[in-house]
């Protein structure tokens, strides 16, 4: 592409601590505005193993880590061994040449040792910071930013372990300048200054902007990141931060909470998902509205704790016995995962229901740039029919306020949306039941057992959703109206499927366009089969195994879709898998293609 | 459509409550004798002897013949999944720690499915009162073996009879952290209520378990056993503030079965009180939502 | 119908009793030969509210509790109120005229008083036995076998309490003989007799013929009569039987019995199996053979706990995260629950994964009439590739034996299979463990890590059930090829469908057929799509409100049938609602007909 | 392409096993330091003293740190969910009660979300060793409060202090059920062995709550806190069969923190003891299945 577009990577062992210098380039890159993406591919392991860190960036949006890496800053043996022989033409090996030998590399690629121990008088914690003002260096960025965050980093411990980073980092600096070939092109200084973002903070921020009070969570990767983000800002912000002693715990006080009137959300992965399935339902049947955050990751059961995957989907459809109304939606980036919360919540509150969001590892702890301007906290917070004791809830009450008896919480009106009173509020006693029940709130599942008025409520809940579609956009297609190949995709697959596009085109002249989808329940099955039906070639992308979002796409549209390229080994796809699957689908070779990951990470 | 069994007046929101205030228009299903009549009754009483007014109590339970007490009496209520009463509870208490709420269930909704979130919510002595009506019995699924039931107890699940060990809630709690330890009958009405008050006016997590006979599928641990049994603690001088006395009385099981307060400590606070988000405000769930300018400029900040 | 067929309703309260005479009345049909088919309509209640116990009996098989009732016993006046305005003409009402006021009865409606307390010098516990007596003899049935039942029943109680009671029957009899009409047919006497069994019994019957050796549960309706056929067996057939502190801890002993070689079993219902599905992930992962039964009952959440529904197909569909391969199947009368099992058991234990069983209140505490040579406790028992200490497994010991390190559980095979040793052989020691594993079961999700070992995995277990499809019998048209309505269910429905195609056929002149679907999983595809693309009009009857099993089906197949019958108010479908709405439909009124229950019970 | 960490020559399993025996190719990937090795090491040496065969042993771990502990011991192993291993050594354990079922975890994993197995797995005191590697943490999860997690300690899920109340699992135990109560300490092996071996040979439930130190998320209850505090109760004069004493020095928390034996009682009999479906046969996974004719035939019956 013509743009600049430059990845580096760089890897250890955990507890090596790539963390530091992988948040520093990443914050240095987006302060000058460019646009960035960051995936960490790490192990169940706390100590040890291999982790590597994928920092990518460009003048443009950078909405993958991309297919090849320009620098690879190896900060133990193991790495170099992994990653050297898959470095392309042009690209710069980092390295402390006390410490690591570098083995064949492949032609054109560009070792660049770096004497440490010279460079930094023995301090043997300084070699990332060298590596990282030597790549700076050569992507022609000015020493300054690196400094500041030296100092920054560093202020707490004194003014002397300050310059005495500073000046590990411009001896690095320095030698890079002299000793190594600067890249041909130099990373851009853009107008904007943007900041960085993971997607559990996205979560966080959105659950704060969208008031969230309550936020309970029982620790599970890939999720953990909301809890932590939560916890750090709930006295700031005035949020009730609980862990709980386990997830069922942690729906069953949600509902409590929300019951109560607040705004209340969770995050957990699967198996923590798996065990508050039964109180999703409780919420469907109380009509209590709540938004609950799947992070998911490669399943089944323990699975692979820190290995990407979509593999929840069918669990989210099925969540619980019996039907009852929820919104599913898997939001496609970052930053949509921060407006999708409030969006939902105002859903939820309006439809008086769950809803849950479809998030998964490479999505919440992958990093991108973000401008600060999008961040908009500022968001319109709608919470429905309901009764507050001071009124403040913006529905009026409607049955004048001191008449128990008259107040039916579950009146069966057209929409199928009853006005909800809080507990506390005076005249509107009533009692919430996980029974059927009849409008007043009464079991039916006992001695008034009814048939009518069973099938009367489950038909009010059942419609509840109906007025939600219109609420929802349908998906759009992205690229040319006319095109060879439809991608299809769901979720966090937006950014990688957008590039293979265009990839497809610049490089292949293929031509692509891509149909991203976003919410799941309610479906948009009249525009979706719309389009699919009109497309060429459909194939659809997931990072499953048994295809699950082919086979819903098929349960709501009858759709069945030309190929597939599906990922299960737990790494997120790259663009140019996509490429080479779409053309081996063209050429006729498979239905199914299966992209096998080249990297041992 | 709805199931308006009795045409009663309410009396307007403003009025003191009297204890018709507490009566439900809906009538008890239970059996006919059912234990829980009682528990029901002296709640009533209890509520109505504190002067709450209605709307601000919320009662809460799980699923079992006597989680259908929600459904009876003219408060708040919830009535939630089987053995999740404490969870839902902690979350509405925190949400609005300004109501008063109380949670009712069985034996085998509290200490069997429930078990875990009996355990946490003691240890974190969320200021909650829980009624246990322990009939040693699943009623409601017609008769099984529950967590309390007496070794060699025979049941529908163990027609040859029990040979499991029972849990003993009494001692349990009081090691688990609850800050109010007691034990009723529903035969002892008066002193049932005396302890009901005495929980709800406690700061902490208190637990009032009850013998309620299940007069259908308990035919070992009926009325008639426990009231030959019963010996009122307050009678006997038992010291509430006694850690090894309460452990130890919590263990008679035999001619002689000690009911009362067993254990109660006021030094320990409770949840709400040690949470500073709580601290001004009034109740979370009331509060006004989103962040204002700075917090957001704040939080967006730290991106830089 | 030409043939003999009579049903009976009794009703009263709860605990009120109507067991008996229901037990009574359904054991001398059955040993006289007669099919018979039993619902008991009741509440979530344990003393007082509206039972219903409807026994239809007939000289043919009879598949559902049919559409009208030829006898109507009420136990309480409510019962009366109910239920009779909808007697049909020739119909009769056996009641206590000292204690119940018929109302205005339908024309032809036979009013049968019985003045009880003559009958019995008061003794009030007797009025049910009067009323079934003088039932009996209205249907020309002999004295002796309700003489016989009543000796047997208060045996107990001394000659004296027998003689009394067998007394009052007498007067009830001899009191019908000469005051009532008798029916203008007499239930006949067919060569063979039979028992009757309720699918509960079905199931730990059919469980204790697999060799299941470990039953767990936790009590929950209406699943817990397996539970209590089991307790009521365990030491006469050497089970080891527990009722477990909860759902999630039966489902993780399973897996423990399991692996140490038991074949191990269990049962709950909709909210209970929400709680195992994690641990059901577990055994996917594990490759644990075991088999879960969930008796639907209506959902969601706590929903009806006495009422059916066919509600919980997606939550069995999406149980656990992730992907892993399992069996569901929906057995389709008593006896298939017998005779299911067993097969399931075989299919589990040969491909290593956990076996779901969809049942449903109707079914599992539904009655039905069942031929003794058809329970055929001898059944084939295949373990599949096991390894057991002594050698009793079937399978050699492909390893010799003595060789941990050689030894690999999950060695990657053609099939996926892999063969497995239980814990105590010795030279096979393992760990079996969620995290993903390689082949000798080290965990991959730590250090070890790779990718392309994940994948490798997962298809090892995707692709153990390609092999199963073959041995699972594809479902069949029953009825005439060319129809002018094909009427797709699921489970359960299957015998009241069959009667509605019979009363279509014979009573309004449609010409419609029947596709009962069993086994969903794996699901016969190709065969189902062949099927239905032939059928002139297809309707899909399903007791759920949002059409799981339409969805699913189109999922599968990309059908979409042409209409739908669905009922979600907690009764069974009864065979007039089906004929109804195939009318309406055939007669373009609408493609959703919900039929409404007649009968509030 | 399976994971041969090291290429070790098996002994034939009739040999004696050696201390080697209960090796396992894969090293333990813990951070150095952790307190998880020396619990291993203790294990493989107690159970070699005790001179069981490694295929009669069968370890079974929730998920944690401490929860992969299977994988790195030559004996049968399974590796379950988060919280379950009691729940899952229970159904192995009555499916093979000739195995020696030892259950490892973690604090979290077993006092956490596993607390209503741990509840119930006591009470029907089960033939189980039960080793929670006790580090007041989650560690896997990457430091988490957890509920031993002391009052104000600072975690990533609370940065402002923890302001939950503790369990104390000593207590608890012994209340709960379970027969022999113990408590060790990474930085003591040899006790910890002796310890281990107690509790495998004791026939019922078994604690052993080790203080197995988290060199990377826990600052606060390190190895240093530990041993300026550990003190043996083996030295004190404790006496394991005196019920008040047992509980009181298990709250013993401070400059002196007592481990040992707190607790033990051998008059009540195992679950398995008690299953007459156990008593003969051998164990129930070897047994033949299905049904004679004439059990078939007393089944039928019963329908007609
Ligand atoms: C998850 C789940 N499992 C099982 C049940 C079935 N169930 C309903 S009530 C009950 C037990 C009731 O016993 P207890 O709590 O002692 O109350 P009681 O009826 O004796 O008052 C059970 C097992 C359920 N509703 N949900
Ligand atoms: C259902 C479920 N919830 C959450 C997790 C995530 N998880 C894995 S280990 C762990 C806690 C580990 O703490 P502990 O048991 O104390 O073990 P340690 O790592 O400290 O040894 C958690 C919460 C999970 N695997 N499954
Ligand atoms: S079954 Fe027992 S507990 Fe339930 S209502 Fe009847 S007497 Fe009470
Ligand atoms: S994180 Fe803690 S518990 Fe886990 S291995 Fe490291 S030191 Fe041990
Ligand atoms: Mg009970
Ligand atoms: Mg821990």
């Amino acid at each position: 592409m013509a743009n600049i577009d430059f990845a580096i990577g760089i890897g250890g062992e955990a507890g090596q601590g790539i963390a530091t210098p992988g948040n520093i380039l990443a914050r240095i890159f987006a302060r000058r505005g460019l646009h960035l993406n960051a995936y960490n591919a790490y192990q169940s392991i706390i100590r040890g193993g291999h982790t590597f860190l994928t920092i990518r960036a460009g003048d443009h949006p950078v909405r993958s880590m991309g297919d090849r890496l320009d620098v690879l800053i190896p900060l133990n043996q193991d790495t170099m061994d992994r990653h050297l022989g898959r470095m392309d033409a042009g690209s710069r090996v980092v390295f402390d040449v006390d410490k690591i030998k570098p083995g064949a590399a492949p032609a054109e690629v560009r070792l660049c040792p770096l004497p440490v121990k010279q460079l930094t008088a023995g301090d043997k914690l300084a070699a990332n910071t060298v590596a990282v003002a030597a790549t700076l260096q050569m992507l022609g960025i000015e020493f300054e930013p690196l400094e500041a965050s030296l100092t920054k980093q560093f202020e707490r411990k004194g003014e002397a372990v300050v310059k005495q980073n500073v000046g590990f980092a411009r001896a690095g600096y320095d030698y890079a300048a002299t000793n190594f070939h600067a890249f041909p092109f130099r990373a851009p200084k853009l107008a904007t200054p943007l900041g960085i973002l993971t997607g559990n903070e996205a979560l966080g921020m959105g659950g704060a902007a969208a008031g969230v009070k309550f936020y309970a969570a029982y620790p599970m990767s890939p999720s953990t990141g909301v809890l932590m983000w939560m916890a750090r800002h709930a006295r700031q912000l005035g949020i009730m931060v609980r862990q709980v002693e386990d997830e069922i715990g942690v729906m069953n006080m949600l509902v409590g909470a929300a019951h109560a009137g607040c705004r209340a959300m969770c995050a957990t992965s699967g198996g923590g998902f798996a065990l508050m399935t039964e109180a999703v339902g409780m919420a469907g049947m109380l009509e209590t509205p709540l938004v609950c955050i799947d992070v998911q990751r490669a399943g089944p059961a323990t699975g692979v704790p820190t290995k990407t995957e979509q593999g929840d989907l069918w669990q989210a459809l099925g969540a619980g016995q019996g039907d009852y109304p929820r919104f599913i939606v898997a939001p496609t980036t970052q930053l949509d995962l921060f407006t999708t919360v409030p969006e939902l919540f105002n859903l939820c509150d309006r439809f008086q229901c769950p809803g849950l969001v479809l998030s998964d590892l490479m999505l919440s702890e992958g990093t991108a740039s973000v401008d600060p301007a999008d961040l908009n906290f500022n968001v319109p917070i709608e919470r429905g029919e309901i009764i507050f004791p001071n009124g403040n809830g913006g529905a009026a009450n409607p049955f004048g306020g001191a008449n128990d008896r008259a107040y039916l919480r579950y009146r069966l009106t057209p929409s199928g949306i009853s006005p909800r009173a809080v507990p506390g509020v005076p005249g509107h006693i009533h009692v919430a039941a996980t029974d059927e029940h009849d409008e007043d709130g009464t079991l039916i599942s006992d001695e008034f057992t009814n048939p009518h008025k069973r099938q009367a409520m489950v038909e009010k809940r059942g419609r509840k959703l109906a007025a939600a579609l219109a609420l929802i956009p349908a998906p759009r297609l992205v690229g040319p109206e006319t095109a060879q190949v439809t991608l299809v995709g769901w979720g966090s697959t937006e950014g990688v499927i957008r590039e293979a596009v265009e990839k497809l085109a610049a490089e292949e002249g293929i031509v692509a366009n891509q149909l991203a989808i976003k919410w799941l329940v309610p479906f948009h099955t009249e525009a979706v089969t719309r389009l699919l039906t009109r497309a060429q070639r459909v194939i659809i992308v997931e990072n499953n195994y048994s295809g699950q979002f082919a086979r819903y796409l098929r349960s709501e549209t009858g759709f069945a879709a030309h190929g597939h390229i599906r990922k299960y080994d737990g790494e997120p796809f790259m663009p140019h898998h996509l490429v080479h699957a779409v053309k081996e689908q063209l050429a006729g070779a498979t239905a199914l293609s299966v992209p096998r990951h080249e990297i041992l990470v | 459509m709805s199931t308006v069994i009795e045409e009663a007046v309410v009396p307007p929101a403003a009025a003191a409550p009297t204890k018709e205030s507490y009566k439900f228009k809906v009538h008890p299903d239970w059996c006919p004798g059912c234990g829980d009549f009682s528990v029901l009754n002296a709640l009533q009483t209890a509520l109505f002897e504190l002067g709450l007014a209605p709307h601000q109590v919320l009662v809460i339970s799980g699923i079992g013949c006597s989680s259908n007490l929600p459904g009876f009496i003219n408060t708040y209520g919830m009535h939630t999944l089987h053995g999740r009463a404490l969870a839902v509870a902690t979350g509405a208490k925190l949400a609005n720690h300004d109501l008063t709420v109380i949670c009712t269930g069985g034996d085998g909704d509290g200490y069997g499915i429930g078990g875990n979130h009996f355990l946490h919510t003691m240890r974190r002595n969320v200021d909650l009162t829980y009624i246990v009506m322990d009939n040693q019995i699943y009623g409601l699924t017609t008769g099984q073996t529950s967590p309390t039931s007496v070794k060699g107890m025979k049941t529908k699940s163990t027609p040859y009879g029990n040979v499991e060990n029972p849990i003993n809630p009494i001692p349990l709690a009081i090691v688990g952290g609850a800050t109010y330890v007691a034990r009723g009958f529903s035969g002892k009405q008066k002193h049932l209520v005396e302890l009901l008050k005495g929980a709800i006016q406690h700061r902490g997590f208190s637990l009032v378990d009850v013998f309620s006979p299940c007069v259908t599928y308990n035919k070992d641990n009926t009325y008639q056993f426990f009231t030959q049994r019963v010996r009122l603690l307050e009678e006997q001088g038992h010291d509430a503030s006694d850690f090894a006395s309460a452990i130890q009385r919590g263990y008679e099981w035999g001619e002689e079965i000690p009911i009362g307060l067993f254990w109660k400590r006021t030094d320990l606070p409770a949840l709400d009180e040690l949470e500073p988000v709580l601290a001004d405000g009034g109740p979370l769930a009331f509060r006004p939502l989103g962040v204002s300018p700075a917090q957001a400029a704040a939080v967006i900040q730290e991106l830089l």
